[in-house]
Parts: C-alpha cells; structure tokens; sequence
C-alpha cells in the first residue's frame, strides 16, 4: 500500500494504465453510478430527494440482512435460512405488540409490553437459529449449504406451527401498536428534511458491522477461516467458537430485519422474509464477497445491495413491464459480477 | 536441432504483475541432453520464468524457441503438446481420485469411436503400473490421493512428467519433499532422461544437489538473468555469490547457546493409530536446538502435532516445566506457548486470499486487543512490518495478496506469523523447504539467536547438513519409533542414516 | 415508459400493485384492469412478488411519483392498514381488491375502498357442490355410514383463500346436515404437481374410503384427477367427485370430460373492471357512486363481485 | 483399496471396526432403508407395490433434474436455474401439444405436430440455457451461483412473457394431447405387473450418466475440474470447453425433465419447478456429493433423491400433519448428511 502510493506521485495518475486500475478495482461503484446515470436519462425525475429516500428506506431492511448474510459467506458458508429467520421474527414481535382493542389478537389477553421486549425475544430466536446453525456447521462438520437449508424448512415449519396456534389460526397478523409501527417508518424531521429511524437503524448497524470486520479479532478471525479453515486452526483460531458467534451475529441481524419488516409494513405472516436469502446472497456477491469465502467489505456489501434497490425501483419507476425487469435484473447482475471479478483474475 | 545447438531458447523475457517486474529481459538456452540448473533467491522470478513456457502465464515481452521454431505457448495443452512437461513447485493432486486419474490427466486412453470412445480402464492400469515400476515408485495406481503423505504427491507429480515422454522437463524444486532414496531414485531418473537427449531445467535451493547433477547452470536476481556457466567451473560459494550479489562466508551462523534446564518432557507418546509414533520418550532443554531426522514416513510431523493439540494421543504424558500438561488444540499449544510452523505450506499455512499484514498478525492478535474488543491497529501493523522485516520478505507492500509472493516468500511470512507470538517452544517440521541459501542463513540465525535467548526448538529435517549444522542433539525416528538420540556436534550422516533405516531391514 | 406517457398526456395516472404476477386468477383481473383502462388513463401495473415489504415499496414509489390513484391487491391483508395511512397523507384515494382489509382499516379514511368476492362464499359453495352431488348419487356414500370422508388439499398455509375455503367448504356440507369425516389433509401449495403427488399418498394411505376431494383451486384439483386416473378413477364406471376453485380453462375441460364435478368461477373480468371504474372515477376527483362506477356501492366503501357455481351444465358461463 | 481388502480376508469380517467402516462408508443407504422401515413400523401397508410405484413414478423427473445437478455440482459449481428450465420446457412442450379442439389452445391454429417435435425444442430450449450458463461461467469468470441466479430470473421472465402472450395471457394450459400425457402416465402392463414409461426412462438416464461420469473423458475430467482446476488446467485440459459441455448436458436434463412434469400432471404453467433447484442440490449432497466439487456417484445421487421421495411420501402416508412434515424432513437431511459426512472426516 504504502509503496503503491509513492508511485502514484510518481507515474502520473491519468496514464492508461492508472485508469484501468482505477476501474478495475472500484467496478461496483462505477456500476452503481452508471446505473443512476442510465436511468436519470430516461427519466430525469428519478434524480430527487424523494428517490432518494424512497430508495435508501427500502434497502434499509435489506442492507442489515445482507451484512448478516456477509458474516455466514465470508467464513466460506452460505445461509439458507434467512428469509425463514425474518419471517419468524416478524411474526413473533408482531404477534406480542398488537394494540389492545384489535379484534384478532394473537395473545387475546396480553398486556401492553414494554416494547424492547418483544423486538429482543425475536432478534433472540433469530440468534437462537444462527447459534443452531453454527453448532451443525462447526460440531456436525455438515456442509453449511446443508445445515441451513435444514434450518430453513424446520424454522418455517415452527413459525408456521405458532401462527396457526388457536385463536390465530393462520390469519395475518395485524393491528400492530403505533409505537412500534413507528419505528419502520417515522423520520426524523427538521423544517426542511426528513430522515427514516429505519436508515438511521441500517446506518449504525453497518457502522458495527464495518469496525467488526476490520477492527476486532472476531472479524480477522472470519476472514482467516473463510480463507483457509486448516491454516486457522493451526494458527490457534478457536474455529469452532469463532463460527459458533458468527452465524449467531448472523442469525440475529436477520432476526433484527424481521422485526423492521413488521414494523414498517404494520402486519406480519409467516410466509415474511421467504427467499430473501438469495437476494441478500446476490447483493452481497455483486458487492464483491466471494462465494469460496475470505473476501468481502462493507462498502462494497452497501453498493451492492443498493445495486439492487436502484434496479428494482429505478425501473418500476420508468414504467418498465415486471417480466421484463426480471430479464434486465439478470442481465445486469451476470455483467456487473463480470465486470468486478476482473480485479481477481491474474492476467496469464 | 538448430544451428544454435539450442534445444530450446527463451529471449528477452519480461513479465510483469501489479507492482512487481517478475521477469526483466531474461534469457535462458537449454542443450538437449543436460541438465540446465536454474538458480536464484527466493522471488528471483524462477517459477514465473517457467510458468511462461509452461503457458500458465504468458510473458510481455520476448519469444519463446523450441527445435529453432518460434513459439506462441498460449496454455498447457500447447506446452505439452510440443513436448514441454513440468513438475510444479506448488503440488496439483486432484485429492479425490486415484493415482492412475492423476497421471493420466488430459490424455486418458479411450476405446471405440467416435462419440462412443470410453476410457479404457485396463490400458490405464497396465501403463501405469508399468511407469510406475519402472521408476521404482511404489504405489497402488487404485490409491486415491487425499490418502497418499506429500512425499508420494511429490512422487506422483514426477512420474506424471516424465511420463509425457517429453523434450523438455521442467522441475521446480522437484526434491523439497523427497528425501534419501526418493531423491537418489529422482536423479537416476535424470540420468536415463539425460541419455535419452531430454534437456531438464532444474530449479532447486540446494546447491550440493545441483553440482552434482547439473551441467550447466543459470542464475536469476531480482527478475533479472545473471549470467550461465558450466557447472563444472562451479562452486558452492560462487554460486551463492552470484545468487546473493554478495559473499556468504558461512553457511551456519555460530551458535553460542548454552542448553538449560528442561522445558518439555515426553513420556512413553504413542497414538491411538499402530501405524504411527510409539513410545516417545524425549526431554527438551531451555535454549537447545533439538533436531529430528528420519525418512519420510518416519511419523515426525504427527508426533509434532500431537504436541501441538492437532491429534489426539493414546498413551503417554507431556510435562511442560515439570508440570504433567494435556495439550487439546492448537489454541492451548499457542497458550502455553508452542508454535508450529507446519510442513504444508499450502495446506495448513498461508491465508492465499489475505495480504501479508494479515497472514503475519493472524496468531497474534489476541495481544492487539484493547478493552472493548477492538485492536490496536498501529501496534498491529507496527510489529508485523516489523516481524516481515526482520525476516527480509520481499513483497511489494503489506497489502499484497500472499499468494501472490514466492513460495520462499510465502515461507518467510509464516515464520514472521509464529516468531510473533513470543514462543518458548518452537515446533519446526521442514523449516527451509523452498528457502534460498541467503534466507536459509537468515532463518539459522534466527533459530540461533532464539536459542540463545533461551527458547526451545525442535526441528524436523531432511537435509542432513541443516541437523548437523544446527542441532545440539539430534533425535532419529523410523516408523514411529525412536532408534537413537545422538549428540549434533559429533554425529554424523552415516550415523543418522543408519538409525534412520534401522528398524527397516 | 416515454412513449406511453405521451399518449397519455393529460389523463390521470393510477398505479396498481398485484400481489404476484404469475396467479393465474390475478393475471385475469389485472387484464381486465388494463382492458377497461385503455385509451381513458395511464395505468401502471407493477408485481409486489408475493411479498408485503416489496408492495409497501412500490406504494412508496408510485407516491413519489404522484399518481391520481392507487390500486392496491394486498398480499397480507392486515397491511392495509401502513398503506393507508401513506395513501392519507399524500391525499391519494385507494382501492383494495382481491384481498379484503379489516374493518378498522376501511375505516381509517374516507377515500378507500375495496373490490372484491367475500372468500368464504368460495369456500361455501364448493361445499355446496358436493351437497348437491350427494343428494342426487345416494351411491356417493360408499361405506354407507352416512357420513362424508373426505381429504382436503390446502393452498399455502397461512394464505387468506386457503384458510377461508378449507373451512368453509366443509362448514357447507355440515350445514346441510350432513357428517363430515377428514380422512387426510395436506398442503398441495396451489401446485397442479403437488396435487397430484399428496393425492397419490391419500390413494395409498386411504384408498376406497375416501368419498370426495376438496381442493383449494383448481390446479391441485387437476393434479388430483391424475393421481385419480392412475389409479383407475374415471373409466369403468369408477368415479370420485373432485371440487376446485378459480374456473381455468383446464378446469373446464375437465369439468366437459367429466372428470371434475364443478369449480367456482371467481369473476376476474368484473372485478377488474370495477376496480378500474372506481379509481378512474376517483383520480378525477370524484365521489365513486352507482352512476358513475356502474357498480352497485353497499356502505359506502364495498363493491361486492359474486363468485358463481360452476358445473358442466353452466360451464359456458364461465368461458 | 487393495490393501483394505487383503486385511479383510485376514481379520473377520464382523470385527467392530469393520462394522464401522462399512456402515461409515454406506451410510446414505443404510438411512434410506431406516426410513423405510420406521415408516412401515407405523403402518405396515407402506410395504406395498403401489408405494413402491408411487415412490418410483414420483422421484423420477427428480432423479433426472439431480443427476443434471450433479453435473454442475462435481465440477464445483451450484445451478440455481434448474427450477425455471424445468418451468421453461414445460411451458414450452405443452404450448405445442395441444389437443385440436381445446377452447383455449396456446397456438390456436397449430397443425398436430408429430410428438416429438416439441420436445425436442424444449430440450434444446434447456441445452441453450446450460450453454448460456456455462459460457458465464468458463468464459466471463462469474461465479456459478450468480452466473445462474442471473440466468434464473431472466429464464422465467422469459417464459412469463411467452405464457402470457395473446391468447394465453397466462392462462394455465391444459388440454394436452393423449399421446403426450401418456409419456407421462402410461406404463408397460403385463398380466401382474405395471411398469411406468417415465421410470424407464429415469433408469436410462441413470444408466447413460453413470457410464459419463465412470468411463468417459469428459466424466473424469468433470471430477478433475471439480477436485482441482489448477490441475485440470496444467494437465492441458480444455476447462472452458469441458464446462460449457457439462453445463448444456445438465440443461438438457433439466429440459428433459420439464417436458417429463407438464406430461405427467398433463398441463403446465410459468411457474412449473419453482424451487426444484434446492431439491435437487439437496437430493445430491444428501447423496453424498460435495458442494466443494470432485465428490459424488450416481448411485448415491439416486439414494439421496429417493430418501426425499420417502419423506415426502411416507409422511403424507402416516398422514403428518404439514408443518411437522418440514420440520422432521429438515432433521432427516441434516442428520442424514452428518451421519454420512464421517467418512470424510479423518480422525484426529
Ligand atoms: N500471480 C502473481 N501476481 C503478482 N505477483 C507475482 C505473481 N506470481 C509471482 N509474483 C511475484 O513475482 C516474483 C517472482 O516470483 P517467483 O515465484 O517466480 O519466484 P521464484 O524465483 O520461483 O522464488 P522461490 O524460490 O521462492 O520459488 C515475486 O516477487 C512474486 O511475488
Ligand atoms: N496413510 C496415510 N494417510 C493419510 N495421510 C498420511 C498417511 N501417511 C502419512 N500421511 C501424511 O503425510 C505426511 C508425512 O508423513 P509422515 O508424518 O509419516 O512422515 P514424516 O516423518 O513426518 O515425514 P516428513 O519428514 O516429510 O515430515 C503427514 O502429514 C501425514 O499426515
Ligand atoms: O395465491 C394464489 C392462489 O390464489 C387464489 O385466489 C387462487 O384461487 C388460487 O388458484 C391461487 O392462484
Ligand atoms: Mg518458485
Ligand atoms: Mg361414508
């Protein structure tokens, strides 16, 4: 780094060569760009601050389920489980904060709870199956893929068995209290800006997330055993422990965006959050994490998913067909991974 | 053949990578029928040479002749088609196949025509079974890989090279997990290539090897070609000279260390598996340098890791300053500090994906961490630029990817990783494959120096100079057991050997 | 995208979201609302993928940008309430269909609305086809005991329709008193393969004792007469009544060859055209009414579009 | 392996360690005959010809699809398109193989065209689509789960808008000919016995793959690449083409399969295999193929699919409730996989 630097003041920076490192190494970011740019030209509207907002709340959730998703990939694993996770959460904090006159209560005779208690219980559970997770990955030696597709279908099946519980019986859940609706989707307001708790929330989360990874121990450690497992154990990386954490940090991010999902939509069922693990997986490889573990940043995780909030809403935003944007949705993600994995691959 | 009397040339070589001029107009002419040693310091720029004619990279610059033709070497399959073959200093086994898929990877015999073509099994089998008598290697073609020790990898990897009846074979440090016979078997090998009009490029860090086989030899320093002589005209200290740009009197630093009292005792070791160590007695002093010899197989590296927490023991004790100690995983080893640099570099070593910082800091970081979790990034970075310094590893900066450094390199930093971590106890298995003579130097004087301080080593080896030169005692095993602990200033080679062998015949 | 918004120039502009784009039954109703809306306003139809928190984002959007009207085909009912809300506050008249809000939601503001059938009636009268049946082929009873074993394939569990047809559906043959016994119940997932594999299972689990199939929709229906047919259901006299819901055109094929006992039409084409009529209606500012919508308004808030029975003797009713 | 077997000879056979080595090493059969038997325990009427039949009709559009993902799954990739392939060529298939007088045909004046025709389109429709895949793959360097998440959504927003072109407007489609559905439910019948076409065709498959991977060149070099590309690359092989083969093949299996799905149910819409892919990657890993590449054998693919086809079977057998279904089917794969995965594991 430090002599890359001193050649920069060397060479000067606009020559070729410079530029394609330049692109090379900030891919992502330049799609992210171009992408607005594309979009802002057919329709200039699309540059405002209503996009902006509109855009940043709806990756909020979205950015918290694929950095939990990072720490699972990172260490070289990949989690199934998420969108169950969220769903199970959501239900559960939905269905203890519903106010007290609504007709179909979950828990007909509950009390008013202090509200952190439910949002803890599911970011709990959440933690619970990432704990279970990592004990079937690091105890069991079952290959993650596996272990959380297993999860996957037993936590549906769980929450499904608690939200067909009498008097529920399957009906979503509704009616949830203004205070904790509140939190998906009241802003901070001044005279002239508004800015959404839910952003806040996703901000300071990425934050944590950015000094775990870089700054702790925990997060060298993840990197270590997502680049080599037998060269961490030998270097007296506690492996087993370090995943153990990991997919529990994991698993509680999820459960975090399932309470968030409840809040901001006002409702929850159990079919919450179903295959939000592909799109938190896609966001998180787009934005540079590798699928064989041990690469990966915050940054990059944060344009990727907003890669993809761009996409979905840009092109809703201009009209376009949905079957269509599913064919320009993949277009776009084949070619931008395309285009960023050149910075990995050693020229022959 | 060419008028030039060249088999094969390479002109003008020049490869870059980001950050680092591999190869800087390199020039190398090989005969048909020698064996061309090719020499230099670690990162000296020798396997990418070879890469390039092998056509796993592709140069910048220059041409490539082969039979007085110019050629454009695009991959492998254009190499070996035009009778290039190659033993990588880096091993390629496909783990979970057989030795005879190995082998005959990329050109297996089929049947039938057409669409119909089937692998035909029995050829497969007959041809193996035949390369593999032939040069006295022996395994079971039906053995799958991921069971065979690195030795037979190694093995494996020159039998399939030469197997391809080449012109021209390249071996990249083809002896740096052979020992005694296997080397001995390799350079028979040579030899009938030789007589065969084979040219062989020989890149190998051990000079005694590449005096006695080569017949010319190349030097390389800092991606730069140096120069070629007859190796006849040759000697140890000149060719170091060449190597290093400057004189290495030495070989073995002095040592001066006074062995203390002992910090680790081993009694009656033996594992749960009969085939491994049994019965291990042995003390290890403060400050000594206790040397392990024997023959591949000998069950060395898993008696280290057993002493290092990596496998579980089935009889025995393991008294640490007196105390009867259970040692469960590395992590406790590292707590009670031990470290291991292990004999896999690949497999159990480097983070290839990480960057030097992170491969250096990585058993370490626990001392970097302040209250509330977070690390001392200053005093991380500080000691582990220190750590590489001390070391001499050339990489372009910190943050480059290791697994873009040389494998000597790559070495360096895994020794930087564990000297770190303050050890008492250093568990070394084959600490300078792959290192330059001037490294090598460097490496002994450290261990030398460690000794002095008062810590403790014990170090597996093959080359019988390194235990001789380095050892204050000198323990030999074979097959699990030990036959003989002699003193390292008087022992010699024979000595070691014949206890090597001892329970064989 | 540019194009359409000039010839579109000057007419209100009204968004709707459909709950998943590949429902068969809302594919039909969201074709009718283009149909009915061609040449008279820019309608924008958009696919919330199944998904709660993707249709609150397309509200948000179609926010932002100002739309006359919203059209919102819920996926979980309960949200409705969140949408309103931000429909109040952009001062953007709403209506629901399909999916029916709570009352306390409907109430929330006077500018929403909901078309739609009430899901129970669905339920009702696939029960109401099997009573019928039953009282016309005393035979159906083959045990002779007097009470009706059925198995029931479920839609999605949790899913509104599902839950409301599953229970209705046998509610109706109780109330037309006559004993139920469930022999096997299973999710088919609204899946025609499903269907057809869980209906195999029952055969072998239950074989003869079964006297009826009830299924959520007709896909799982279909998969079900397969699973009958190999098994040697429909020829020779060897029959066993299925029910659906939905009226596919399948469905109707099979209901001609005599394989499917009836199915209930869920009326796409009306229930888009209201739906487009009342938004159109309230995009210009205007207070919905019979008049003007064409459709009869009960309490204010409701277009009620009723679901039909279906058998073979009506079946060009439904085509 | 010769070794193993002298001391075999030598030591008896029923030694413990023996024992252990063979229940390790057949752990995945060993599970499903378990299963089976804890089945038949609960209701002895499991052990039946029509389950058997049953069983057998219903994993064997699943066995082709798994045996196409193993293609993928062997050289160290993972196919995320397989479910809309199958939903593709299912659509494809019975758009043209329409009975002539149904109300409301796909193609509304299409002459019968001879049967196999349209499949043969649908399979190449599928081959296409591997190519596609493998060429993202070898060509652009794009890791296989986005390459084919990619590939995924832009395939079924293709077929949304072929099955929603005029005067489908995604309708379902029904009325499809005899001669096709027979394809699908037709069997051999002798005077006792019954044998169903698409079984037949399954074991051809089965077989045909079984000689790929086993005796031909492209089948060794799949679990080279799989096991170390580095070496499949310096031992000269062509690794793009490989890829690229092996890709269209499974695609073409997929294809296969889709054709096979619309002639059994005898319809088919845009949303036909929906998800297959998580089924058939987990059919294969229970197998006993490694989502690491280089591992995996026909039979163990075939058990792996089977022990999911008694899962789903025998549980809707027993009459388990849905929700629990998941639930013990979520615990069978996990325990299955790392009962099997021992035999991997080198003891310490
Ligand atoms: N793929 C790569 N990317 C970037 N740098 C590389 C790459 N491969 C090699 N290098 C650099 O090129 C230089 C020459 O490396 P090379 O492996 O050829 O050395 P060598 O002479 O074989 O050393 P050793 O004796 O340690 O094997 C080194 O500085 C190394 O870091
Ligand atoms: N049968 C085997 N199956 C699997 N691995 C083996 C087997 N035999 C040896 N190995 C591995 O090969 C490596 C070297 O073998 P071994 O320990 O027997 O020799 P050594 O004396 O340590 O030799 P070296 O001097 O090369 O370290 C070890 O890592 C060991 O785990
Ligand atoms: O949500 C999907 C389901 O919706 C129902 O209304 C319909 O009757 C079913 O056939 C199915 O499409
Ligand atoms: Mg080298
Ligand atoms: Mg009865």
């Amino acid at each position: 780094m430090q002599e890359e630097t001193k050649k920069t003041v060397l060479s000067p920076f606009f020559a070729p060569r410079r530029i394609r490192e330049f692109v090379l190494q900030n891919a992502i970011y330049i799609v992210l760009v171009a992408l607005i740019a594309i979009i802002a030209v057919y329709d200039p509207r699309f540059l405002s601050i209503t996009t902006l907002r509109d855009i940043t709340l709806q990756s909020a959730t979205r950015v918290i389920i694929a950095l939990g998703a990072a720490f699972v990939l990172i260490t070289g694993g990949v989690d199934l489980s998420i969108g169950r996770v969220v769903g199970l959460s959501a239900v559960l904090s939905g269905s203890m904060l519903q106010v007290a006159d609504y007709s179909r209560r979950f828990y007909p005779n509950l009390p008013d709870l202090p509200i952190w208690l439910p949002i803890l219980l599911a970011v709990l559970a959440g933690l619970a199956v990432g704990l279970i997770n990592g004990f079937i990955v690091s105890r069991l030696s079952v290959p993650p893929f596996i272990a959380t597709l297993g999860t996957m279908v037993i936590v549906y099946g769980v929450n499904s068995i608690y939200f067909d519980m009498k008097p529920n019986e399957s009906q979503p859940i509704g009616g949830l209290r203004a205070d904790f609706t509140n939190i998906g989707s009241g802003t901070f307001s001044g005279e002239s800006f508004s800015f959404p708790y839910i952003v806040l929330i996703a901000i300071v989360i990425a934050a944590i997330v950015w000094v775990i990874f870089n700054k702790t121990r925990l997060g060298k450690n993840m990197y270590a055993i997502g680049g080599n497992v037998n060269a961490a154990v030998v270097s007296g990386i506690n492996v087993r422990l370090n995943l153990l954490v990991l997919y529990a940090i994991a698993g509680s991010l999820y459960g975090m965006a399932g309470v968030l999902e409840a809040a901001r939509t006002g409702g929850a069922t159990n079919n919450y959050g179903n295959m939000y693990e592909l799109d938190a997986i896609a966001a998180c490889v787009v934005g540079g994490v590798s699928t064989s573990g041990g690469i990966g940043t915050v940054p990059g995780i944060l344009a990727g998913v907003l890669i993809f909030g761009v996409i979905n809403y840009g092109l809703t935003f201009i009209g376009v067909n949905p079957y269509w944007q599913l064919i320009i949705k993949g277009l776009i993600i084949v070619s931008a991974v395309a285009f960023d994995i050149r910075k990995y691959l050693t020229r022959k | 053949m060419a008028e030039t009397g060249f088999l094969l040339e390479m002109n003008h070589i020049s490869k870059e990578f980001p950050g680092v001029k591999a190869l800087d107009n390199v020039t190398l002419k090989v005969r048909a029928g020698t064996v061309h040693a090719l020499m230099g310091e670690n990162g000296a720029g020798k396997s990418t040479l070879m890469k390039c004619l092998f056509g796993i990279y592709r140069q910048d610059a220059g041409e490539i002749v082969l039979n007085g033709q110019k050629m454009d070497i695009r991959d492998s399959k254009v190499a070996l088609d035009n009778g290039i073959s190659m033993i990588h200093q880096e091993l390629h086994p496909v783990p979970h196949r057989n030795i005879m898929e190995n082998i005959w990877l990329g050109r297996f015999p089929v049947k039938g025509f057409g669409p119909f073509q089937l692998i035909d099994e029995k050829k497969m089998y007959q041809d193996t079974t035949e390369l593999l008598k032939e040069l006295e290697i022996d395994i079971d073609p039906y053995a799958l890989v991921r069971n065979l020790s690195v030795s037979k990898i190694q093995s494996l990897e020159i039998a399939k090279a030469v197997s391809y009846n080449a012109k021209v074979i390249i071996m990249d440090e083809p002896t740096s997990s052979l020992t005694g016979n296997e080397v001995e078997q390799l350079f028979k090998i040579i030899g009938d290539l030789k007589r065969r009009g084979v040219a062989i490029i020989y890149i190998s860090h051990k000079i005694e090897e590449i005096l006695q086989i080569s017949d010319e030899v190349s030097v390389m320093r800092d991606g730069k070609y140096i120069g070629t002589w007859p190796a006849a005209e040759l000697s140890t200290d000149m060719i170091i000279t060449k190597m290093v740009g400057r004189d290495l009197s030495q070989r073995f630093p002095e040592r001066s260390n006074a062995p203390g009292n002992v910090i680790l005792k081993v009694e009656g070791l033996t594992s749960p598996d009969a085939k491994s160590f049994q019965n291990i007695h042995f003390e290890l002093r403060r400050g000594e340098v206790l040397g392990i010899g024997g023959l591949v197989g000998a069950q060395r590296t898993e008696l280290m890791e057993a002493l290092f927490g990596m496998r579980t023991i089935g009889a025995g004790k393991i008294y640490l300053n007196g105390v009867e100690t259970q040692i469960k995983s590395p992590l406790d080893a590292k707590k009670r500090k031990i470290a291991l640099l292990t004999e896999e570099r690949r497999v159990t070593g480097i983070f290839p994906v990480l960057s030097v910082l992170e491969n250096t800091a990585v058993a370490r970081l626990s001392s970097y961490e302040t209250s509330y979790f977070l690390l001392d990034e200053k005093k991380r970075k500080a000691e582990a630029i220190a750590g590489i310094e001390k070391l001499r590893v050339k990489t372009p900066s910190i943050a480059t990817l290791i697994k873009n450094l040389s494998g000597g390199n790559q070495q360096k930093v895994l020794f930087a990783r564990w000297l770190l971590t303050e050890p008492d106890i250093l568990l070394l298995d084959e600490p300078t494959r792959g290192i330059d003579v001037g490294a090598k130097f460097e490496i002994y004087s450290i261990i030398a120096a460690l000794a002095k301080q008062g810590k403790s080593i014990i170090m597996i080896s093959s080359e019988m100079p390194e235990l001789l030169g380095m050892s204050d005692r000198i323990m030999v095993m074979c097959e699990g057991r030990i036959t003989g602990i002699i003193d390292g200033k008087t022992a010699t080679e024979e000595e070691i050997m014949r206890l090597a062998t001892r329970r064989l015949a | 995208g540019g194009q359409q918004a000039q010839d579109t120039k000057g007419k209100p502009t009204i968004g709707v979201a459909i709950y998943k784009f590949d429902d068969t039954f809302m594919t039909g109703v969201r074709n009718a609302i283009s149909q009915a809306g061609e040449g008279k306003a820019q309608v924008d139809i958009v696919d919330s993928q199944n998904s709660q928190p993707t249709q609150n984002d397309k509200v948000d959007l179609f926010i932002t940008k100002k739309t006359n009207a919203l059209a919102i085909n819920p996926v979980d009912r309960t949200a409705a309430g969140v949408i309103i809300d931000k429909a109040k506050k952009a001062n953007i008249p709403v209506v629901f269909l399909n999916r029916e809000p709570l009352p306390e939601d409907m109430k929330k503001w006077d500018k929403v609305y909901y078309v739609g059938a009430k899901a129970e009636e669905s339920g009702t009268i696939s029960g109401q086809l099997i009573v019928d049946h039953w009282k016309a082929h005393p035979e159906m009873d083959k045990n002779k005991d007097g009470v009706l074993q059925y198995v029931m394939l479920k839609g999605e569990p949790g899913h509104q329709d599902a839950e409301l047809r599953t229970k209705y559906s046998v509610q109706a043959v109780q109330d037309a008193g006559i004993k139920v016994e469930k022999v096997a119940e299973d999710t088919g997932m609204w899946d025609r393969v499903k269907g057809q594999e869980k209906m195999a299972a029952f055969l072998a689990a239950h074989g003869d004792k079964i006297e009826a199939v009830f299924a959520n929709n007709d896909d799982m229906a279909l998969g079900a007469i397969e699973a009958l047919k190999a098994n040697g259901y429909f020829k020779d006299g060897k029959f066993l009544p299925v029910v659906g819901v939905d009226a596919t055109a399948p469905a109707l094929k099979a209901l001609e060859e005599g394989t499917m006992l009836g199915t209930v039409l869920n009326d796409a084409k009306n229930q888009g055209k209201a739906t487009f009529n009342l938004t159109y209606v309230l995009a210009q500012g205007q207070t919905p009414n019979k008049e003007n919508s064409g459709y009869e308004i009960v309490d204010g808030k409701y277009i009620w579009i009723p679901y039909k029975k279906i058998t073979k003797a009506n079946m060009n009713d439904a085509k």
